[in-house]
């Protein structure tokens, strides 16, 4: 994939994620015990052979740039190529999906100029799976394809999970007809996965129709042109889930506790980098009782956990029962806490004897550095 | 435009490490992994970087790829900085051929000219194979208050073990006034920990001397020091009073090990003062299941633990199948231990997979085996990249060996490698 | 200096040097022929052994997050500490000198409060020296000062030069009885080099203070608190170069010719890092002819070049004459082209033939990418 | 996780150089500065990363510790990428003892374990002393259409010199039938360029087999390639046709360098398109004084130029005074030539000290003078780190030698080491 760039754009429409996002961007939001969202797109754009990649930052960027640091983790600490960080001058909130506002590149377009690669692959941050980029481009030159957008089949939709979704009616030869902005125009259950594929050149032509017609909605541009372009849907079957809400964020790190996804998601088709910790190994106690849950390292547990997410370096202390939670990394929890149904985000300190219960469907969320 | 360094570490990495039996059989001895995270070199240099320390010399010679790989140019320590830098240094050929390392003082004396160009005021000599934390700067400040020709880190063994160390006598100044390696009857229970910090130009003249004795073993402690003390030098034990272990025997590593799960450990590794940095591999948060027990054990990064995990450290990326013991082991990265398997007091090597229903517990039999398995004094020791699983090849014998002859139980109710038994085991763990 | 942090600060009032920040901000103005302004004091910063240094960036700050890339030229890509890139979220243009506005700074307290260095070194991007800071700290303990402000005695001065500046009014022991912002109400020629080092301590109770009263200027709060803090001025006498317009540039460009100035600069306490770039040596043809000039690597000359500074890849064809100029990086100048007191931007194509003439006290500037 | 490499390239860096005279008395051949601004292994390292070969090793041996600190972990060249990267190979100890490479097979035999575990289908052997850009992916794409065991790259040479290369005779559809070691009588003039892509297999196979001939020199030229012709295996020959130049004596290393200069070098290394990489040093841009003249020259960064500089090859940080000529001359990084001195045709080492006044010119006699200066058929030769403005010295001795016996003029006039004939001469430049 040599020659093949990629550009990951920063989802705007944070509204449902609100509580995770005060002093971050969602492509920073803390997920699976060790990772930030950006960490799994940016791993797929890696390990698919990609080695020049732009990524549009709009506002409270600073943790990502402080995650993403020299790119080293992601072997992006390069000469030729490597991480750029395209500063998106435009603070407006825009809320089509897709979630491609073509101001942002725009304003970035000498960075496309100066690129050498022919495709350009444009990615959001909030999509979790462990995915080669190889098939897609593959089927992108075999259909003659001018734009090539990744889907996904979903059969078990609930308007809560998809609130925000694109769908894609299509033509038996998977041609592209329509890209439709809610489930009841949608002719099909293909959800846009928020990842398309095309030439670099026609990027910069529809950049200049932008700049002609005053639209940036590249979702309204393309269906404009089914005609004239030629899009095509890939299908994408293995394991993929959509961040959009703090609804669809827990639950679907309480889903990667089923083993066979989280060997998917962290041990399939490759792995997935993140910024380096020197931590230690986690310290299970004889008094720790620990099950169905994924802990991070440098943790150390005395009490019961159950179905729940460590990040790293959280303290549990003894006769503790915490059940379905995720607590992020430094989270100190003293002794005699019971915690249901709760999301702790970093920093946070539990003081002993804390009762807290949340509702599965609406778990409590706890913020950065609280002290409780 | 290099700067003078008022010190640079040499690190002698270079040993067979033949103490360390199978562990050692691919790889060199500050490579092997330890404590579910780190490998042992990972100390010193962690050390030498919290010291302030920014110039290391590595003395490579024994299989070295897998510690050169691993240490690349120092990035995960933050050696590989503009100034100063992490230098491998493998024996290497000369206009009229090459020569190995024949000693610890040889290997420093065939790398003057690297210390020369430096032009340090003094260099530390370090080993890769110790477990500790210390500031090195607090030595190098008692070197420099006593004016000494070399200080020589010690640390107070239990009496009835000095007879395994060099035991340094020293006056109420702390100056050595007797050295003796190995003595039957110690005046000391203070031994050298391996750890010295020389003036430069002292320590050269001492290498170019012993170079010239014929019958020296060009080694530190047998040979420079004794030497030194002879010629009346100025030589200072430093006391060193905090957590200190040579895991140059299968015995020490294992119990170095051990010594992280005891509550008491004085080496705290989670302490975030002094970091203990390593390589970090991309493995995922490891996975707990439903059916799983994990009691007082250090569990690394990408582990599956679906079985039952005792007193144990596991390192990266290792499996346990359901229903599995494992007790009192050491777990090395990417191993794989199937179902309804029991470990127990057993180091497995790398990347090895263990088959469904194997038993490998520590033999109260001397003999050995078969070359992948070995027993150190009750330790069974199973070596690197074996696939046990694979029934079709020769492996099976080592199975069958394990299973039914070498690896008895120690536990009292025995071990006849019967499922039955197994399984009534388990269940009152 | 492993006790001591640094801020480096975006000088913002840039009206003067406008004519060269069309993209890019202060601190990645080209100088020098290999440099970026902001190369200078990062270098003088790592040099005296400061490993966390954090960057504020303001706007037009892609080119210098490009420039700084990973920080691995500047030994900066570490795990403990390194660059941070701390965004200002207050775009308004603020006039006063020493050009600390502490609300940048207060916007990224999080990242004072995670440091663990005592010191911490604030200065700005816009002078030019070669320098150790290790005298300075010294300097500051042996007072028991609070704040210390290094600062330069010029005697020759003109209004032209520091229009801008601050100079520092102190009793003879070198403690600061005020800082002013104009010549006329100096007592004494010492203009303030734009760098001062204080307790990170003192920082934050600054900062307290500043939320309580409004007042972010930190000369103003420094001024009202010369009786309780004991403000002490450090001299330096090294060459020092402060670049606050297109005259000041152009002339201390010209003024490195001189080759002790040069080797002052460049070969002097330390080395001066900057971006990595892989060009070849310069290539001399055999008709060329070039006179006192500074040239960087990958040019290739074949005509006369006189008092000029040459940027990396620049391209001089036959039969020009090239006479005190800044060419930048990439400039391409055909055959006979006659350039005269001239700074040329980046990637200029001066085509055959040309002939172009500036004064020497108002050079001709050419912007970027300029086809003329 | 290793995911298995199409090919990786071993590259032979270990060998003496002992035809490069002093140039490789402190440094391995593939260290020694090259063109201004490279050293020698920057050409192949970076053919490597511009071919899309991400997994390199580097088989080191004589004096590697510059060569060793140069090259890291291979950043300079991007091959420090998580998949692949740049592995150094010195000889290491084995349970049983280290073995030197005695041979270039035999480095390769020694690191069969290494090449293994990336479980390549095709291995790439490049040597470390060869000037060229050369794209490996075409060679190994025309290795598969041929399904050849070894490809061997082959370049024509002129006729006359084709006894001095190793010889390749092949047939209409590239298959090579003949192969001899500098043949008196030449049939083709196809020589090879050492550079081969074998099936992995096949070379394993072949290695193994050679290191049980007790009569075999384990040399690739020598031994494997003509047994593979014996054995009937298929070989074919891949011609390249651009520039490339092996760099083992003086003499071509001398016109290797004065390529660059001649405007019709085929070796355009001011070409974007597959840049040679190397480790950038920080110096500032060159300065060139108002008196100098620079003519027909490379010149690197930080020097300072005040003198004049004619059909020459500057290193970085190279000073040459006021009124000193410098011509037809490769001045390694940081040599200082002091004022009104004269040097032609020479190569003078890293961090040497001219002093004032000096000439060094070429000699037309054949006796080797001093240790630390050579004639190599009329380029004189000055070794690294010398000081002869010392005065105090011994170096004195060296300096008033080369000044009035060794270092007589080649230029018309001759050269009688006076200052007034040296004056007249630079007026005539």
């Amino acid at each position: 994939m040599k020659d093949v760039m990629a550009l990951i754009t920063n989802t705007k429409s944070e509204e449902k994620l609100s509580r995770l996002t005060q002093d971050r961007c969602i492509a920073d939001i803390p997920f699976g015990g060790n990772y930030s969202l950006i960490d799994f797109v940016l791993s797929n754009v890696v390990n698919s052979g990609i080695r020049n990649i732009g990524i549009i930052i709009t506002h409270k960027y600073r943790s990502l740039m402080y995650h993403l640091g020299s790119g080293k983790e992601w072997s992006l600490d390069t000469k030729r190529d490597g991480l750029f960080f395209l500063p998106s001058n435009n603070h407006q909130v825009f809320h089509k999906p897709l979630h491609v506002d073509l101001r942002d590149i725009y304003n970035n377009i000498d960075y496309l100029h100066k690129s050498t690669q022919k495709y350009i692959v444009i990615s959001g941050a909030n999509v979790i799976c462990n995915m080669d980029y190889h098939p897609l481009l593959e089927f992108h030159k075999r259909k003659e394809s001018d734009v090539t957008i990744l889907h996904k089949k979903e059969n078990e939709l609930t308007p809560e999970d998809y609130f925000d979704c694109d769908f894609l009616n299509m033509d038996s030869n998977h041609r592209v007809t329509r890209i439709v902005g809610s489930f009841d125009e949608a002719t099909t259950h293909n959800v846009s996965m928020e990842l398309c594929i095309l030439e670099r050149e026609l990027l910069l032509k529809i950049l200049d129709t932008c700049i002609a017609s005053g639209n940036w909605d590249l979702i309204d541009i393309l269906n404009e042109n089914t005609e004239t372009l030629k899009i095509y849907a890939y299908p994408y079957d293995g394991y993929a889930a959509r961040i959009n809400s703090v609804h669809s964020y827990y639950k679907h790190n309480m889903e990667i506790l089923n083993p066979d996804i989280w060997e998917k998601l962290f041990l399939g088709t490759h792995l997935i980098y993140t910024r380096t910790k020197d931590n230690p190994p986690t310290k299970y106690d004889k008094t720790s009782s620990v099950h169905n849950s994924l802990v991070s390292f440098g943790c150390a547990i005395k009490g019961e956990v159950k179905n729940s997410i460590l990040f790293r370096e959280v303290k549990i202390g003894h006769n503790c029962n915490v059940k379905n939670c995720i607590i992020m990394q430094n989270g100190l929890i003293e002794d005699n806490v019971f915690l249901e149904n709760v999301i702790i985000d970093k920093d946070v300190y539990i003081k002993s004897g804390t009762y807290l219960q949340g509702k599965a469907e609406d778990p409590v969320v706890i913020a950065k550095k609280s002290v409780i | 435009m290099q700067k003078r360094k008022e010190m640079l570490a040499m690190l002698l990495a270079g040993g067979q490490g033949s103490r360390l039996g199978l562990l050692t059989k691919h790889i060199a001895k500050p490579a092997v992994p330890f404590g579910g995270k780190y490998r042992i070199i990972d100390f010193s240099l962690s050390n030498c970087i919290n010291s302030g320390i920014d110039t290391v010399g590595v003395l490579t010679q024994y299989k070295p790829f897998i510690l050169n790989s691993y240490i690349g140019i120092g990035s995960a320590w933050d050696l590989d900085c503009g100034n100063g830098g992490l230098f491998l240094l493998p024996p290497y050929a000369r206009e009229k051929g090459g020569h190995w390392y024949s000693g610890t003082a040889d290997a420093i004396y065939q790398n003057i000219d690297f210390i020369d160009q430096f032009n340090p005021e003094y260099v530390l000599i370090l080993s890769g194979d110790h477990i500790y934390k210390m500031d090195y700067s607090l030595m190098l400040q008692c070197h420099k208050e006593k004016n000494a020709d070399v200080t020589i880190s010690v640390i107070e063994v239990p009496w009835e073990e000095a007879n395994r160390f060099g035991i340094m006598e020293t006056n109420s100044e702390g100056k050595i006034i007797q050295f003796a390696e190995k003595p039957q009857n110690p005046n000391s229970n203070l031994a050298s920990m391996g750890i010295y910090i020389f003036k430069w130009p002292i320590l050269k003249e001492c290498l170019i001397n012993d170079q010239s004795d014929a019958n020296s073993q060009n080694d530190f402690g047998k040979n420079i020091i004794p030497k030194m003390l002879d010629r009346k030098m100025r030589l200072f034990a430093y006391h060193f009073k905090d957590y200190w272990k040579d895991v140059g025997t299968v015995e020490s590593y294992f119990s170095a090990n051990m010594d992280l799960l005891s509550g008491e450990s004085e080496l705290n590794i989670f302490d975030d003062s002094a970091k203990i940095y390593s390589v970090n591999s991309a493995h995922p948060p490891h996975y707990i299941g439903s059916q799983a027990e994990v009691d007082n054990s250090l569990i690394g990064k990408g582990c599956q633990i679906l079985g039952k995990v005792k007193n144990s450290i596991l390192s990266p990326g290792v499996y346990v199948g359901p229903e599995t013991i494992v007790e009192d082991a050491i777990i090395m990265p990417g191993v794989r231990i199937g179902k309804e398997g029991y470990v127990k007091k057993a180091i497995i090597g790398e990347q090895t997979f263990i088959q469904d229903y194997a038993q490998v517990c520590a033999a109260d039999i001397k003999e050995q085996p078969i070359s992948e398995v070995e027993n150190h004094s009750g330790i069974i020791v199973i070596g690197n990249h074996i696939d046990f699983s694979n029934n079709g090849t020769n492996h099976k014998t080592i199975v069958d060996f394990c299973n039914k002859k070498c690896l008895r139980s120690v536990m009292d109710e025995g071990c006849n490698g019967s499922y039955n038994q197994h399984q009534k085991r388990r269940k009152t763990f």
